[in-house]
């Protein structure tokens, strides 16, 4: 690790290929610096590469090219994931329900038997959860996809099968078959769900909008 | 300048090869420069402020008076040259020609605002915005972005990826369906028999037993006697409705003293 | 100059600024980061700063969000011949400056410092080049848009908040951002303070000069 002051070649190399968009052979970067010895350009390019060798940027070569990188250990950070716990809207629980109770099954049924439209979003939501997968297709006309629900399902509900889940009869037994007039609030809640997803996207932008607000201000 | 600083002469003639040629010294008799010049001001002060400049003194020890006299200078020149003058910079001249004939009066004679407070005010206004030229010039020469520094030219950009975590329960799953199978099961209606009088057996029962008598009779003496309840409100209905028909074909006749009152039907001898 | 090994943190601020394709603020960095304490983002910025100071690379802070760029005293190897900044017309400039050193600030007040109209165009040049925005409205009759310089602003002409505005401490101490009226009002009340005190000095000759007549005379 170089730890003296960088001399003017060293410092004028590290600018070139931090300000540049493409990697850099030493050719090119000896041209651009007015010349300078290919020799040179490559002493210097060793002494910056031992510098960064430990920092949380690297300088490395590939295809005779050079260019910063971010240190592999770190590269996490470029692309984080920022997980956000939600519970199931009801009408996804619905939808997952019936697919639970009789897949293989396709959107079509699915609607037939709750007996109201579904959005294509709720199946994307429970897709994304990892709860349902695309399980082919119905050999029917227009081959609609069905769907059938995963392992991952039966782990995050605490079945060991299917066939745990309650009968007709003891879900009715459980008073779980009372008519409730329901329709109605889980088409509400799946319009809720659906604004609330738009409006956290525009919460997003404001949050950004005001941060950078308050950066804006001047220290008068 | 000279000692009273009114009177000064213009600076062009000093000939000290200004960083800039002013309107106030065409460029070597170059008439046509003066009309590009012309296009390079936007107006009276800006233009005040070149005049101001050239005399390479600090704006607060200019002479208004000389400052005016260039001005009126250039106006004159500018018509000779028939050059379209904007609005702006007659009006500029207008007032500064009388400016230059209240400085030139005598103080006595002078009416509000005084006219050095209206050069005053000139003066602290071509400071102002001399300053503040001076602050662009500055500002444009700094290390700029893109001209001078530079910023990474292909930095990996940052992401950051808003994963749901969904949640939810057997309960819920279970009650869901539950829902939706209450929701959409076929809904069957029972509906259990019951004992009725059907009008025509009202009817004949009715004839029948008016058949009897010609004596007034009241309605529920025509109901069965020990019919049930249910049954016995289906006969008071439909025997009702076959008095009305018996009536309607002039076989009997009904009489009720008041509302709600006994309702009694008789036979029409015929 | 730091020349040990820079620790995780450190590293982490370092390589996420690099990649950032934007200036990050630290409280932006400290989030990114996974929740870190904003003073630790701060210490580790500013031994970053240090480390870089001699490098060809520098870490700074413009208007309190940070990012990595080339050293000025490098400009004349980087300098691209395709010119990237747009020139901006004189009136352009002057007109930015006055918004910068007097912000917010309205369009009349701009004209009455220019002397002369202000062409819409040229405050919308601005704003399209992302310097200036509308910074809502003054609360004068007429209710006038004001407007402010951006954080982009600062970021272009490197400077880390408007104090770094060259030479406002100066143009403020000598009264030349204050309106027209104000200077004169003060400049009137200096003279009769002047002129109270030689009559003081002198109190036989009464009623003599008139102290504004001085003002406008060159000190000889």
């Amino acid at each position: 690790m170089s730890t003296q002051q960088p001399d003017d070649t060293i410092r004028a190399i590290e600018a070139t290929l931090f300000a540049s968009e493409e990697p850099m052979s030493v050719e090119a970067l000896a041209g651009h610096l007015g010349g300078l010895e290919n020799a040179i350009v490559r002493d210097g390019l060793q002494s910056l590469q031992e510098h960064y060798a430990d920092r949380g940027v690297h300088l490395v070569e590939r295809g005779k090219r050079w260019h910063f990188e971010t240190a592999p250990d770190l590269a996490h950070l470029l692309r984080r994931e920022r997980e956000q716990v939600r519970r199931l809207s009801r009408a996804a629980t619905e939808v997952l329900a019936i697919v639970a109770y009789h897949e293989p099954v396709s959107r079509a049924e699915i609607e037939s038997i709750r007996g109201v439209q579904t959005a294509k979003g709720t199946l994307d939501v429970l897709m994304e959860a990892g709860w349902i997968k695309l399980a082919g297709r119905r050999e029917v006309p227009g081959r609609p996809v069905i769907y059938a629900t995963t392992q991952e399902f039966l782990d995050h509900f605490g079945l060991s099968s299917r066939r745990d889940l309650p009968g007709i009869d003891e879900l009715k037994a459980a008073g779980l078959l009372d008519p409730v007039d329901d329709a109605y609030d889980a088409l509400q809640e799946e319009a809720e769900a659906a604004m609330q997803a738009s409006q956290e996207a525009d919460d997003h932008d404001e949050d950004e909008a005001d941060a950078l607000e308050g950066l804006d201000e001047p220290a008068a | 300048m000279n000692d009273d600083g009114l009177l000064i002469d213009m600076p062009g003639s000093t000939d000290d090869a200004s960083d800039w040629a002013g309107p106030a010294a065409p460029a070597k008799g170059d008439d046509s420069a003066l009309y590009l010049e012309l296009e390079g001001w936007e107006g009276p002060l800006d233009l005040l402020l070149d005049l101001a400049r050239r005399q390479k003194v600090d704006l607060r020890q200019i002479s208004i008076l000389a400052l005016v006299d260039q001005y009126l200078g250039y106006i004159e020149k500018a018509e000779a040259l028939r050059l379209e003058l904007a609005a702006d910079y007659l009006v500029m001249a207008a007032w500064l020609a009388y400016l230059k004939s209240a400085l030139l009066l005598p103080k006595d004679e002078q009416e509000d605002p005084s006219p050095e407070e209206l050069a005053l005010r000139l003066q602290l206004r071509l400071q102002r915005l001399g300053a503040m030229r001076e602050a662009a010039a500055r500002l444009m020469a700094r290390d700029r972005i893109g001209r001078d520094i530079f910023l990474r030219g292909a930095p990996e950009g940052l992401r950051i990826d808003r994963k749901t975590q969904w949640k939810s329960d057997s309960f819920a799953l279970i009650q869901a369906y539950g829902q939706v199978k209450a929701r959409t099961a076929p809904k069957i209606y029972h509906v259990s028999d019951r004992p009725v009088m059907t009008l025509e057996s009202a009817l004949d029962r009715v004839s029948a037993m008016l058949g009897l008598t010609l004596e007034w009779m009241e309605i529920r003496e025509f109901l069965p006697p020990h019919a049930e309840p249910r049954l016995r409100k289906s006969a008071l209905a439909s025997s009702f409705v076959a008095a009305l028909e018996l009536a309607r074909l002039g076989k009997a006749e009904i009489a009720q003293e008041e509302i709600f009152g006994e309702m009694r039907i008789r036979r029409i001898k015929q």
